[in-house]
């Protein structure tokens, strides 16, 4: 499955840098992600609990991130299992300023996924990932913008988001 | 006393279906016995990884469950599911993968339980610690230098290269007006039985006697196999074909969970069941097809093919189960169908990929060769702007060239074509059809005629045909016995799953010995009971079985007259059974009940000389050649250019089997082989991704036929019988399918005529015709 | 857990697991092993019975489901030893081969002519939506249908 | 083909489930007809720890008409939509639509609420809804609300009603008298599902103009959605000319779904094809 596009954040390239770069505060921005603890510089293990309708799951993986170049580039390899399948890839992401406030996310990625899960959901695996990747940009624009308003995050994210979602999209 | 009608010939209402049409048949999953478990087996969810290492201790720990085990469990225990059919290369196949996975679906584990519930709970809890490999499952990539190597230890993924060269080729090549070249691509497709797969095992370890129930076609060879996967004697073991609810060539097999549930019980003293579910179904069952082939094909302006030269690939999938290898040479030898085409030759490169295995689906390599050699026809017809009813006339071997030697080296046994393409042109009204799709081309509808006239090869056969590995031959079995109060008990070594030799036989039997129908049983499918037999594939139960059983009739004919001509005191040779009697032949009211015959048989109060006490006769019948049934069909389609749906306006189909023994159930046969044939055409082909993700792992994606996707099917016969056998026959279980998968792709390229098309590979999904519409109006 | 229901006018009561499915509380529990499986994902229509007098795919309901509801599988539908019309229809007309589907096959044709007494065959072919057969083509099936509606109405007319 | 352990819960009213889905959280789920749910269970992809049947809620299984509306109970079955008098009559296009899910035994179990509630990118249902204006009840612990069609499908099965909420009840406005409709799909060939599917209403004033035009379409994009611009390109004019025109836009602004079955091109053509196919037998059926 190939997933490429773009999306705008607005804050600074620099702070989109440091979120991307800080385990423990995109920990709260990845849909589902139960933990994701440092195995070294630049490796993390994770797990997410994810899914769509009552299709969920707990998976558990690795994350590298590799040919990193601060602070516009890296790329992310990633492998996970779980018991309704397994994913394995990699993507690049990069960084760039499209004003002092505004910066564009451009990532392009190759993942593999197996399993039971591709088995009977292949119709819609794809639109589920695209709905995943807008969840997780979502929450670190909102993320970036409380940091920017002296905020603190939100905590238990994952099911306030949902909600903050669902008022986003219905317009209320 | 009422007169005992004739039985053969007759739209007879089958002897099977009082229990099926009652939910009381048996089958495999029917099978309940005191103390069952249940098997459950974890697969491989990549297509290509080493395994590091499988715990399987927390599984081993839930309550309810009996035993775990994983290859390694096993190894020097069972041996590897066998291959029969000749490779250069035939790897290891265990029952559970030992220290690497090569497809998506591979047993890696199985779990018994009470029920088959807690035994899925356990394979929940087992933890599998893989390392990906890259996959490959195009089969000419598989081929390329640098591709992923499935079996290390044969360098490559080449399984064996076969070359028939003819320098005749050549010849005809340099002389032909044009050379058509082509790439036509046969599908992997999966068989799918409406009852997937499943095997019950019961050792009684006091008698040393193991009981397998399984879903197969093949009940003695399987046993044959077992013996040796599980060194356990063939005189050890009873292989038990309860109802079987399909086989369509999947279950004509030896799969790994067979003998993985007869060593579970062997090692746990209780009976264990493994049922397959569907998904393993699609994952782990064989498919079939899969063919690649290059064409050169050399024809005159007049529409005369000169020779047909032709380079295959042939995906094996990861492993060879039992004739894997063996399935594509049908479809090399019968390249030239109907044809007098004088020179043929071609190779065939077979190959390993990270995907299932191929092996027989109905048809076997014979639709593959049909769907070219009709492709072929119609490539000529489009070549040369002829009518290609025409090119196929100009083509055919003459009806008074038969016995007709073949370019591919076979004998037709007998055969009139150009009656049956006459005949069903006919009935579909060719003429005023071509007429009304003129008239609905000027209103902008597409309408198509696709016409398709095939061969095949039935009643396999002599058992030179078959793979030397192969215990068993092409010959079949059957054992007739009157028993002593006038019944006749029938065995069988076919094994038919829905083919309804219980009827056919019977209605054999019947006539001969001048019976009631229901004074006959036919009993098939327990190696225990029924004279080893080869099983029911390949068109062959009737056509091989009906002999055999020919041969046990005259036996006991001539016994029973033996008898009986010492009793009425006329020559043996004047009788006949008619009626419940024995009959003087040319004066039937002079006669004795048969039960009296039966009786001083069986009583042998007075010994007759020459003559042993008891009625029964066993034959084995090897025949001397194939028989090859005919015909030919003929397709009306309109296509929606818009979307690219094909629609059935008719279809309209012509067979010879030979002589007909039970109308209703050769119907039946050419109308679940046309079915077929029209999902290769239309609908139904396995995917697997890039990485060997099988994507059509349910029927909610895989798209076997539903009543309303499919045409009323126009039958009609002509009648060549087969000078092969006593009774004529040629065979039916596969003929609708090999003929009708061309005849709808040429109907939808006729209709495609108007934009320039000349071929889509199968299947024409709508998107497929669509896109080429939309191509070839956008170049024009 | 506890279910009561009646199979085929039989009361039953079972403990059973929750997360049993109908198709096999009536086959592993009832020991009716007439209703089969054939798919897992609601597709081929191998499991059909009545529930409530409603065709329905017993592999996508649970036996908690049918908690005082009234089931017939094709163990229940010929009466005193007399063959259904329907099940009369498939052996006159051949309309089963390997066998495995017609169970199914018989309990969805019923339902269509509870409420179609004349289906054409468009409608027949549109009403078998949901259960696939591998062997006949399914013309036979239909022939068996229409012979079998036709008996049915004379049968209401006598 | 083997559900994973669960709990079973039979409530016997919506405020009985509420409570329950209350003390459950995430981990209960509602089974209505069980047609969405089941089958994830049986391939455990789906393993709730608690289920709370609802399915003997007597009174969200009847079809009533109140407030010059017709409302339809959650729990009633695609089959009781297909065949009710009321429906027939005043909601033609669901009838017909209902008439097409699936297959017999599926429209014998299935019900509208958990069509609506699962949210298939493929389902019939929602097309229909969305062409018809339907509300949709939602009832919570805190209370009822009642959503628009327009607003309550937000993203790939993923639809207004929150973890802890039923749907109860769909209202629909009857439809206008000579008003014209339909509802088309193209069936995926296995599954059944829409590869697209097309509800088509229209109305027409008495210059034969149209006056009011919904189109909604599923199977296209990973939700159901209205097709505003192809709506709005028909409006106030005659059908006839400017059908074909306004239907070129039925996959504007949507990523269409692709699958094995269709891709994305493909899909976008087919939403066109049937729009305009149901378009023009919407307005052949209208009556000015």
């Amino acid at each position: 499955m190939k997933l490429s596009g773009e999306q705008v954040l607005s804050a600074p390239r620099e702070r989109v840098w440091d979120l991307f770069n800080n385990p423990e505060r995109l920990s709260k921005l990845i849909p589902g992600c139960e933990k994701l603890d440092v195995l070294g510089p630049d490796e993390y293990g994770g797990t997410i609990n994810v899914g769509v309708a009552s299709v969920k799951g707990i998976y558990s993986g690795k994350l590298k991130l590799e040919d990193k170049r601060a602070p516009e580039h890296y790329k992310m390899v990633v492998d996970g299992k779980g018991k309704q399948g397994f994913m394995r890839g990699s993507g690049t992401l990069d960084l760039e300023a499209k004003d002092r406030n505004l910066t564009v996310v451009k990532y392009n990625g190759d993942v593999q996924i197996g399993g039971p899960l591709v088995q009977v959901g292949q119709r819609v695996i794809d639109s589920a990932a695209k709905m995943m990747l807008g969840q997780f940009f979502a929450a670190a624009d909102a993320e970036l913008k409380a940091e920017a308003a002296g905020t603190v995050a939100r905590q238990g994210i994952f099911i306030n988001f949902w909600r903050w979602l669902v008022r986003l999209l219905s317009g209320k | 006393m009422a007169v005992i009608p004739k039985f053969v010939g007759e739209r007879i209402k089958r002897r099977e279906d009082p229990r099926l049409i009652t939910g009381t048949g048996m089958y495999v999953d029917d099978v309940r016995l005191p103390g069952m478990l249940s098997a459950v087996v974890l697969r491989s969810p990549h297509a290509h990884a080493k395994i590091n290492s499988i715990d399987l201790s927390k599984a081993r720990a839930l309550k309810g469950v009996v035993c775990v085990l994983s290859g390694d469990d096993l190894r020097d225990k069972v041996g590897p599911v066998p291959c029969v059919a000749p490779a250069d290369h035939v790897p290891y196949h265990p029952v559970l993968a030992q220290g690497k996975v090569r497809f998506v679906g591979e047993g890696v584990a199985v779990a018994v339980a009470s029920s088959p519930y807690i035994a899925q709970d356990a394979l929940d809890l087992i933890d599998v610690d893989y390392d990906p490999l890259d996959a490959v499952v195009d089969p000419e990539k598989a081929l390329e230098p640098g591709a992923p190597v499935l079996h290390e230890e044969f360098g490559n993924n080449s399984v064996t290269f076969a070359s028939v060269p003819n320098p005749a080729v050549d010849e005809a090549m340099r002389k032909a007006d044009k050379i058509i070249k082509a790439r036509l691509v046969n599908q992997r497709l999966a068989p799918i039985p409406m009852e997937p797969r499943g095997a019950v095992a019961r050792w009684d370890g006091g008698y040393k006697q193991l009981t397998v129930w399984s879903s197969t076609q093949i009940p003695h060879l399987l046993r044959s196999q077992l013996a040796e996967m599980l060194k356990v004697g063939e005189n050890r073991i009873r292989v038990i074909a309860p109802e079987v609810g399909g086989g369509f060539g999947c279950k004509l097999n030896v799969y790994a969970e067979e003998a993985l549930v007869a060593h579970l019980s062997m090692t746990l003293g209780k009976p264990v069941k493994w049922i397959e579910r569907r998904r393993e179904n699609f994952a782990g069952t064989t498919h079939g097809r899969d063919q690649i082939t290059y064409l050169e094909v050399a024809a005159l302006k007049d529409g005369t093919v000169t020779a047909v030269k032709a380079h295959f690939v042939c995906d094996m999938g990861a492993y060879l189960q039992l004739l894997t290898p063996a399935i594509p040479g049908f479809s090399g030898l019968m390249m030239t169908g109907c044809y007098k085409i004088p020179a043929l030759s071609f190779d065939q490169q077979m190959v390993f990929t990270n995907k299932m295995s191929t092996d027989a689906y109905r048809g076997a390599g014979r639709p593959e060769a049909c769907y070219i050699a009709e492709r072929v026809m119609d490539m000529v017809a489009a070549e040369f702007g002829l009518d290609p009813a025409d090119v196929r006339r100009k083509n055919f071997i003459p009806k008074e060239a038969f016995p007709a030697p073949t370019a591919g080296g076979l004998v037709y046994d007998s055969g009139d074509y150009e009656l049956s393409l006459n005949k069903a042109l006919e009935i579909v009204g060719y003429q005023k059809v071509r007429a009304e799709q003129e008239a609905a081309r000027k209103q902008g509808r597409y309408i198509g005629i696709g016409i398709a006239s095939y061969v095949e090869i039935c009643g396999i056969g002599p058992s030179a045909l078959l793979p030397p590995k192969l215990k068993g031959g092409g010959w079949e079995s059957a054992t007739i016995r009157m028993e002593p109060d006038c019944k006749v008990t029938v065995l069988t070594g076919v094994s038919p799953h829905g083919q309804g030799q219980e009827t056919t036989f019977a209605q054999i039997v019947a006539d001969e010995l001048g019976i009631d129908i229901d004074d006959v049983n036919v009993v098939h499918g327990d190696t225990a009971v029924v004279q080893y037999g080869i099983g029911t594939f390949g068109s062959r139960g009737t056509t091989v079985g009906g002999p055999a059983l020919m041969m046990s009739v005259g036996k006991l004919q001539e016994k029973m007259k033996k008898i009986a001509s010492t009793m009425m005191e006329v020559p043996p040779d004047q009788l006949i059974f008619t009626n419940r009697t024995v009959a003087l032949a040319s004066d039937p009211s002079k006669s004795i009940p048969l039960q009296q015959v039966v009786d001083a048989a069986y009583g042998y109060k007075q010994p007759i000389p020459g003559v042993e006490p008891g009625l029964d006769a066993t034959s084995f019948y090897e025949p001397q050649n194939c028989t090859f049934p005919f015909g030919t069909h003929v397709a009306v389609v309109e296509v929606d250019p818009e979307t690219g749906v094909v629609k059935f306006l008719r279809y309209v189909a012509v067979d010879d089997c030979g002589r007909i023994l039970s109308p209703l159930l050769v119907e039946g046969q050419v109308h679940g082989g046309i079915a077929q044939g029209i999902a290769q055409a239309l609908y139904e082909e396995v995917v697997y991704d890039e990485s060997g993700q099988l994507l059509t792992a349910t029927l909610m994606d895989y798209a076997v036929p539903k009543a309303h996707m499919l045409p009323r099917y126009e039958l009609s016969a002509t009648v060549t019988p087969s000078p092969v056998n006593v009774l004529g026959v040629k065979g039916v279980g596969e003929a609708g399918t090999i003929g009708s998968t061309p005849c709808v792709v040429s109907a939808v390229m006729d209709a495609l005529k108007p934009f320039g098309i000349r071929h889509i590979d199968m299947p024409l999904k709508p998107e497929k015709v669509w896109r080429a519409i939309r191509d070839a109006q956008q170049k024009g | 857990m506890r279910l009561s229901l009646t199979i085929n006018g039989e009361r039953r009561e079972d403990d059973i697991d929750p997360r049993t499915l109908l198709v096999h509380y009536l086959r592993d529990i009832a020991g009716l092993t007439g209703t089969h499986v054939g798919c897992e994902t609601s597709l081929c229509g191998a499991c059909t019975v009545h529930l409530n007098g409603h065709a329905v795919k017993s592999c996508t309901v649970l036996a908690v489901q049918a908690e005082g509801a009234e089931i017939t599988t094709i163990e229940g539908l010929a009466r005193g030893g007399q063959l259904h019309p329907l099940q009369e229809g498939f052996w006159e007309e051949h309309g089963l081969q390997c066998g495995y589907c017609t169970p199914g096959m018989i309990m969805a044709a019923a339902d269509l002519l509870a409420r179609n007494r004349n289906p054409t065959e468009t409608q027949i072919r549109e009403a078998l939506e949901g259960n696939l057969c591998r062997c006949t083509g399914y013309q036979h099936i239909i022939n068996a249908i229409q012979s079998a509606a036709a008996k049915m109405r004379t049968q209401k007319a006598a | 083909m083997f559900p994973a352990s669960f709990e079973y819960h039979r409530a016997s009213s919506v405020k009985e489930a509420l409570a329950m889905l209350q003390q459950y959280g995430e981990d209960g789920k509602i089974l209505a007809g069980g047609h969405s749910l089941i089958p994830m269970m049986k391939l455990r992809l789906a393993q709730p720890a608690h289920l709370v049947d609802i399915g003997g809620i007597r009174q969200l299984a009847s079809i009533r008409e109140e407030g010059g509306k017709v409302i339809i109970g959650g729990l009633v079955t695609h089959h009781a939509v297909e065949r009710s008098d009321v429906v027939r009559a005043k909601l033609g296009m669901l009838s017909e639509c209902a008439a097409v899910i699936g297959d017999t035994q599926v429209r014998n179990r299935g019900t509208i609420g958990g069509s609506l509630a699962h949210a298939d990118p493929a389902a019939d249902y929602p097309a229909a809804v969305l062409a018809l204006d339907g509300e949709i009840k939602i009832e919570g612990t805190g209370g009822s609300r009642v959503v628009k069609a327009d607003d309550f499908f937000i993203d790939l099965m993923t639809t207004a009603v929150q973890p802890g909420e039923v749907l109860t009840e769909v209202a629909f406005a009857p439809v206008a008298s000579g008003a014209g409709f339909t509802y088309l799909k193209h069936r995926q060939p296995a599954s059944g599902f829409a590869m697209v599917g097309v509800a088509a209403l229209l109305t027409l004033d008495k210059k034969g103009n149209c006056d009011r035009v919904r189109v909604g379409i599923t199977g296209l994009g990973a939700k159901p959605f209205r097709a505003k611009a192809v709506e709005a390109a028909l409006l106030g004019k005659a059908p006839a000319p400017a059908i074909a025109a306004a239907a070129a836009h039925a996959a504007d602004g949507i990523d269409p779904l692709s699958d094995i079955h269709a891709s994305a091109d493909f899909r976008a053509e087919l939403a066109r094809v049937y729009t305009r196919r149901a378009l023009e037998t919407a307005a052949a059926r209208a009556k000015a």
